[in-house]
């Protein structure tokens, strides 16, 4: 039996303060009104024999300073809460970027060496952390307790969650979407290791390739190098350098190339087809499983970009 | 009321007329009734039903939750379980329950008139009450669905299995039932007062009514088209909520959530309605600040259709609409805070007695005030990260729901039961009930709380073993509150055949319906009263001692 | 209260003015729930086509416009002409408001049959939005958004309309009967609320089906 | 043909005047995102039928306050309800054929 949750990560301990601020505005609204209910309750019963006086006509000026009182404290604690939301949000650009696929009832993460681990997660400690998130299935959840963080895991697009671990250790990690019979089973933890030990984890783990190694094969496989090849760019754009770089389209838009964009190019390509380039790329949607697409994915961010992970 | 005893006199005079409840004992004079205060009698036996079916859910999940693998094997039944507890007591019980029951009763007598403007579309809204609610029953009863009672897409549409779509059929004819009632009441309150009763002489019943109605008449369409598309999606595999053809299953949540949050101040309105009743009238004392409380009725109406945003901060919504939901989540708590303070204003230097509504009452400011404090925890952006879909905001609601608007709903029945029954029931007993409730309802809840900040989620059927503790705390408390429950069903229907009979006004209070006799003859008034004062006309403290 | 009480005035109404007016507010305040009934689809519509829009409006293309347009002339055509029934009715002519009834439900079936016309079409040509589907590749996707918020919203607008006929034949029934006089129509009124609220819904729908998504 | 008549055929060929601008209007060159301008003379036309067919100016005041109420919330569902969905950044993976 603990009352007390550990407090993993950098931001939970300011959690924690602004949820005790909030108690303790709380607990002293309480006091005043349970404390004046019972003490007119006990005074003013109507057997007892107290004079009631006039009633006091200033009450009126006082209700209204009394309640824009409170109502600027708790504006102060909304302050506070969102400065620390737009923190959360927007994950830094040095993050360790972790892929993480949810579905009907088990958490799957790839890490960029290729590591690939069910319902658990490894993560260096004091070291930004990025998890790139979307689900196969329905509406999931990661929600980690002791990091006091959490985020829906939406089908179809892709969700961002950051998070700092600063104390070594196993935390509890939760669904916290209602995602079928089997969601209070899709739980698992996250391991914080220290940076040796994060390390020799990785060695241990890591598969024969990398991520991006898997993704080359596929790149292949797929008949990608077909068209995207270092030589000719006829046919489609060179890949080599794409990522992160700005991508003049054929509407006259600007994008830039992050994952979500080769994703979708991968997926819908005539949706944002690059400047001066006919829409000839067939669709892979339903062709490539999200696991596949992740390496592929990573294989194109390795092909050298604008600011190397 | 300063008119001559003779006229009121003749404005309560029963003139031999058999009172509504002896006029007419067949079957069909009870089903095909139009008369608002049967069919207030209708729906308070549908009500009650309702309230021990999902009570029973309720009993069966802190049951379950005693142990850490869930005393019941099968999550899919817990899933079922809490879905079923979810529905009946969001549509079946707390929507309803004080406006269709003690409403529709009280509000012809509270301004005077004889009935409703359209009494024949209150019965089909009982009606479309008791079709709406076969259907869900059957539907939950006939094999369950297990997606929550907020049906989120693509579960509800593509993964569950679970006649889904007969439920959601079932709510959507229901939803049908409460924008009648809302519709009558809106237009009975505009046209059909006394003559002499103006708007601010209307009781704050009338008021929290009103904004009720508004609410339901305005929130409960978009409810129903939401509903539409989703019955069209998980019937024909493919709709606007569907993320695989490009669709946004964050747009059924903007669609419910613009009916849900709304629908949770329609269920807790009438409460600080009933408040505003119980308080002046056992406190022998005039409402404290009767505007600033009849305004902020109307106020938590039209802010509560801001502020749905806030349900949303983890779920994937922009992070520009969450800052501008959170800050608008602030603006709607004003209002019922002003609520609050003008209730302690009353109870200061009045004559409070203690009957069974007042400790109904005085338990509701308590509990309801703790819910809205911790409704602005959930409010914070960053404290809702954390805190979102956790235990904490299954207590947040329950207080309020719960611990607010089911203590107003008793205190509402014990308040009005010599009126509408003409008999007065055991007065120690239901203090007792009073208490326990409070009692009980705080050792299920509290713990609640801890569990959330700990991290435990919600609607999980087996969960790790350190919360436990706090889990069979709940589970404990929870079997209290279920004998605080049943003892008014014991007693109020005992008083029904034993209980003595009521005079008019068996708590000495203000208001026309307290001119009827108890209960009250089909026609409400044989003469249409004139108003001459306003609503809570107790004489002032230090001019007279209010005759006791 | 004066005790002679006009016909048909329920024995709580102070007079029939006051009771005429009370059922036209309480129409208003229905065709409230109606409009944002209907508001709720406009917000599906605006989410998905900002989601999906080349998609979204290659779907729209696909829509048969001649019907559509038509259909829109026909019911600002019915309005109009209940609307003149309902004038004639105040002039104490009943006979011409059963006319009026009958060509503004004549209009309605024709515009129904016109309706059921333009879904046969687009049935045969595979627009509806599951199974088999017209279009393929990129704009499929939202191209079935756009469908499956057509067939919504214009099943329940026929569904409203078939409403919308049957009342105004019933209030011709009753005119025929002589229930109506100069002093006493508030049926009329009402229904023609319902009816014109009815054609405010195509007005609206209209150029969200068939003219955004054609175009450059 | 009282006054009543001439200014109901007046309203009506006001509408249809209306249907045949937004007809016409829709063969103008928009851009994708501006094509939604073309629901501007849907609206003048909704609230001539309101004005004319139904009357809202002249009846009972509380009809008006009514119809200016459902004007207001349709603009909270609409305006709130996609504040959302035009801020949110993240791309919309448009899969296209059903797996």
């Amino acid at each position: 039996m603990k009352f007390s949750l550990a407090e993993a990560s950098a931001n939970a301990a300011e959690t924690d303060y602004l949820i005790a601020g909030f108690v303790a505005v709380s607990a002293a609204v309480l006091a005043v009104v349970f404390g004046l209910m019972l003490f007119y309750v006990v005074r003013y019963r109507h057997n007892s024999p107290i004079d009631r006086g006039q009633i006091a006509e200033r009450s009126f000026r006082f209700e209204v300073s009394w309640t824009a009182a409170t109502l600027l404290i708790f504006f102060g604690l909304f302050i506070w809460g969102s400065i620390m939301y737009v923190r959360l949000y927007l994950p830094p650009s040095n993050a360790l970027k972790i892929y993480v696929v949810a579905k009907q009832w088990m958490w799957k993460a790839e890490h960029a060496g290729g590591q690939r681990e069910i319902d658990t997660l490894h993560v260096p400690v004091n070291k930004p952390v990025e998890l790139v998130m979307t689900s196969q299935d329905v509406i999931h959840d990661f929600f980690v307790p002791a990091f006091r963080v959490k985020r829906d895991v939406l089908p179809g697009q892709y969700e961002t969650l950051w998070f700092r671990a600063d104390e070594v250790g196993t935390y509890h990690l939760f669904c916290s979407q209602l995602c079928g019979t089997g969601h209070a089973a899709m739980i698992g933890s996250v391991v914080v290791l220290s940076d040796p030990d994060y390390a020799k984890w990785l060695a241990q783990n890591g598969t024969s390739d990398t991520l991006a190694q898997d993704g080359k094969q596929l790149f292949i496989r797929y008949g990608c190098s077909g068209c995207h090849n270092d030589h000719g760019t006829v046919r489609a754009p060179s890949l080599v350098g794409l990522y992160g770089s700005p991508v003049p389209l054929s509407n006259g838009t600007t994008v830039t190339a992050d994952d979500r964009y080769i994703r979708d190019s991968i997926l819908q390509p005539r949706s944002r087809i690059v400047a001066s380039y006919a829409p000839v790329m067939p669709s892979f949607q339903g062709v490539i499983s999200e696991g596949d697409l992740l390496k592929l994915v990573a294989y194109i961010e390795s092909l050298g970009s604008e600011n190397p992970p | 009321m300063s008119q001559t005893a003779a006229l009121n006199e003749r404005i309560a005079s029963p003139l031999g007329r058999p009172s509504y409840l002896a006029d007419g004992v067949t079957l069909k004079s009870w089903l095909l009734t139009t008369d608002h205060k049967r069919i207030a009698i209708l729906y308070m036996i549908s009500i009650t039903v309702f309230f021990f079916l999902g009570g029973s859910a309720a009993a069966l999940i802190r049951y379950n939750l005693i142990v850490p693998e869930g005393m019941l094997r099968s999550a899919e039944t817990y899933d079922r379980l809490f879905t079923m507890h979810g529905v009946i007591m969001v549509w079946f019980f707390l929507v309803p329950a004080v406006p269709v029951t003690i409403g529709n009763f009280v509000l012809p007598l509270m301004i005077g008139a004889h009935d409703l403007a359209f009494p024949k579309i209150n019965l089909l809204s009982w009606y479309l009450f008791i079709a709406g609610g076969a259907l869900a029953l059957y539907a939950l009863f006939a094999g369950g669905v297990d997606t929550g009672w907020t049906f989120y897409a693509p579960l509800s549409t593509d993964y569950a299995e679970g006649n889904v779509v007969l439920l959601v059929t079932g709510i959507f004819v229901s939803g049908f039932s409460s924008i009648a009632t809302g519709l009558n009441f809106i237009v009975t309150i505009h046209r059909l007062r006394a003559p002499g009763m103006t708007w601010y002489r209307m009781p704050i019943f009338l008021w929290s009514l009103y904004s009720t109605s508004v609410i339901m008449v305005l929130a409960t369409p978009v409810l129903a088209i939401t509903l539409l598309l989703l019955a069209f999606e998980r019937i024909f595999h493919v709709g606007v909520f569907d993320p695989r053809i490009g669709g946004d299953p964050l747009l059924f949540q903007h669609m419910f959530w613009f009916y849900s949050h709304p629908a949770v101040y329609i269920m807790i309105l009438p409460g600080l309605g009933v408040v505003s009743e119980i308080i002046p009238a056992f406190s022998g004392k005039e409402l404290f600040g009767y505007k600033f409380v009849a305004w902020c009725s109307i106020a938590i109406a039209v802010i509560g259709f801001f502020v749905w945003g806030h349900h949303m901060f983890v779920a994937g919504q922009s992070l520009y609409a969450s800052v501008v939901f959170s800050m608008l989540s602030y603006f709607v708590a004003v209002p019922s805070a002003i609520k609050v303070f003008n209730w302690l204003g009353t109870l200061h230097k009045g004559y409070i007695r203690f009957d069974a509504p007042m400790l109904y009452a005085l338990g509701f400011i308590g509990l309801f005030t703790m819910g809205g404090l911790t409704g602005l925890f959930l409010a914070a952006l960053a404290a809702d990260v954390h805190l979102h879909d956790t235990y904490f905001v299954v207590a947040h609601f329950h207080y309020i729901m719960v611990g607010g608007m089911v203590s107003a709903y008793f205190g509402a029945l014990h308040y009005w039961w010599p009126k509408i029954s003409g008999r007065i029931y055991p007065d120690m007993i239901a203090r007792a009930a009073a208490l326990l409730m409070f009692l009980g309802f705080n050792l299920t809840f509290f713990p609640q709380f801890i569990l959330g900040y700990l991290g435990m989620p919600r609607r999980y059927h087996s969960y790790p073993p350190e919360f436990q503790v706090l889990h069979v705390l709940s589970s404990a408390g929870a079997t209290i509150l279920a004998v605080a429950y049943l003892m008014p069903l014991f007693y109020l229907t005992w008083s029904l055949f034993r209980g003595a009979g009521a005079p008019a006004n068996p708590w000495d209070a203000k208001g026309l319906e307290w001119q009827t006799p108890s209960p009250p003859f089909t026609a409400n008034f044989a003469v249409t009263p004139v108003v001459t004062e306003g609503p809570y006309a107790y004489p002032t403290p230090g001019t007279s001692q209010p005759h006791v | 209260m004066s005790e002679e009480i006009a016909p048909h005035v329920h024995f709580q109404y102070a007079n029939a003015r006051h009771q005429a007016e009370t059922a036209i507010s309480g129409m208003w305040l229905f065709l409230a729930t109606e409009a944002l009934l209907f508001g709720g689809l406009l917000l599906a519509w605006v989410v998905s086509r900002h989601w999906q829009q080349s998609s979204f409006d290659a779907g729209g293309r696909e829509t048969v416009l001649w019907i559509g347009t038509i259909n829109l002339a026909l019911l600002i055509t019915s309005s109009f002409v209940y609307s003149t029934g309902l004038g004639s009715i105040e002039g104490g002519q009943p006979r011409r408001l059963i006319q009026c009834c009958w060509i503004t439900a004549g209009i309605g079936l024709l515009f129904l049959l016109l309706k059921f016309y333009e879904w046969h079409i687009d049935l045969s040509e595979h627009l509806f939005p599951a199974g088999p589907f017209k279009l393929h590749g990129a704009e499929a996707g939202g191209a079935r958004l756009f469908w499956t918020f057509y067939f919504v919203a214009t099943g329940l607008h026929a569904a409203h309309m078939t409403a919308g006929i049957g009342l105004v034949l019933w209030v011709a029934r009753q005119a025929r009967r002589g229930a109506y006089s100069a002093a006493w129509h508030t049926p009329v009124e009402v229904v023609g609320l319902y009816w014109s609220f009815v054609d405010m819904v195509w007005i609206v729908l209209y150029p969200m089906i068939y003219l955004v998504g054609r175009g450059a | 043909m009282n006054k009543l008549d001439r200014r109901l055929v007046f309203g009506w060929l006001g509408l249809l005047a209306l249907a045949a601008i937004e007809f016409g209007g829709s063969y103008l060159p928009l851009p994708r995102s501006l094509r939604p301008l073309l629901l501007l003379p849907a609206l003048a036309m909704v609230a001539t039928v309101a004005l004319l067919f139904m009357r809202v100016a002249t009846g009972p005041a509380i009809v008006r306050s009514f119809a200016i109420a459902t004007v207001f919330w349709l603009i909270i569902l609409l305006g709130l309800g996609t504040l959302d969905p035009m801020t949110r950044a993240v791309y919309q993976v448009q899969s296209t054929e059903l797996p």
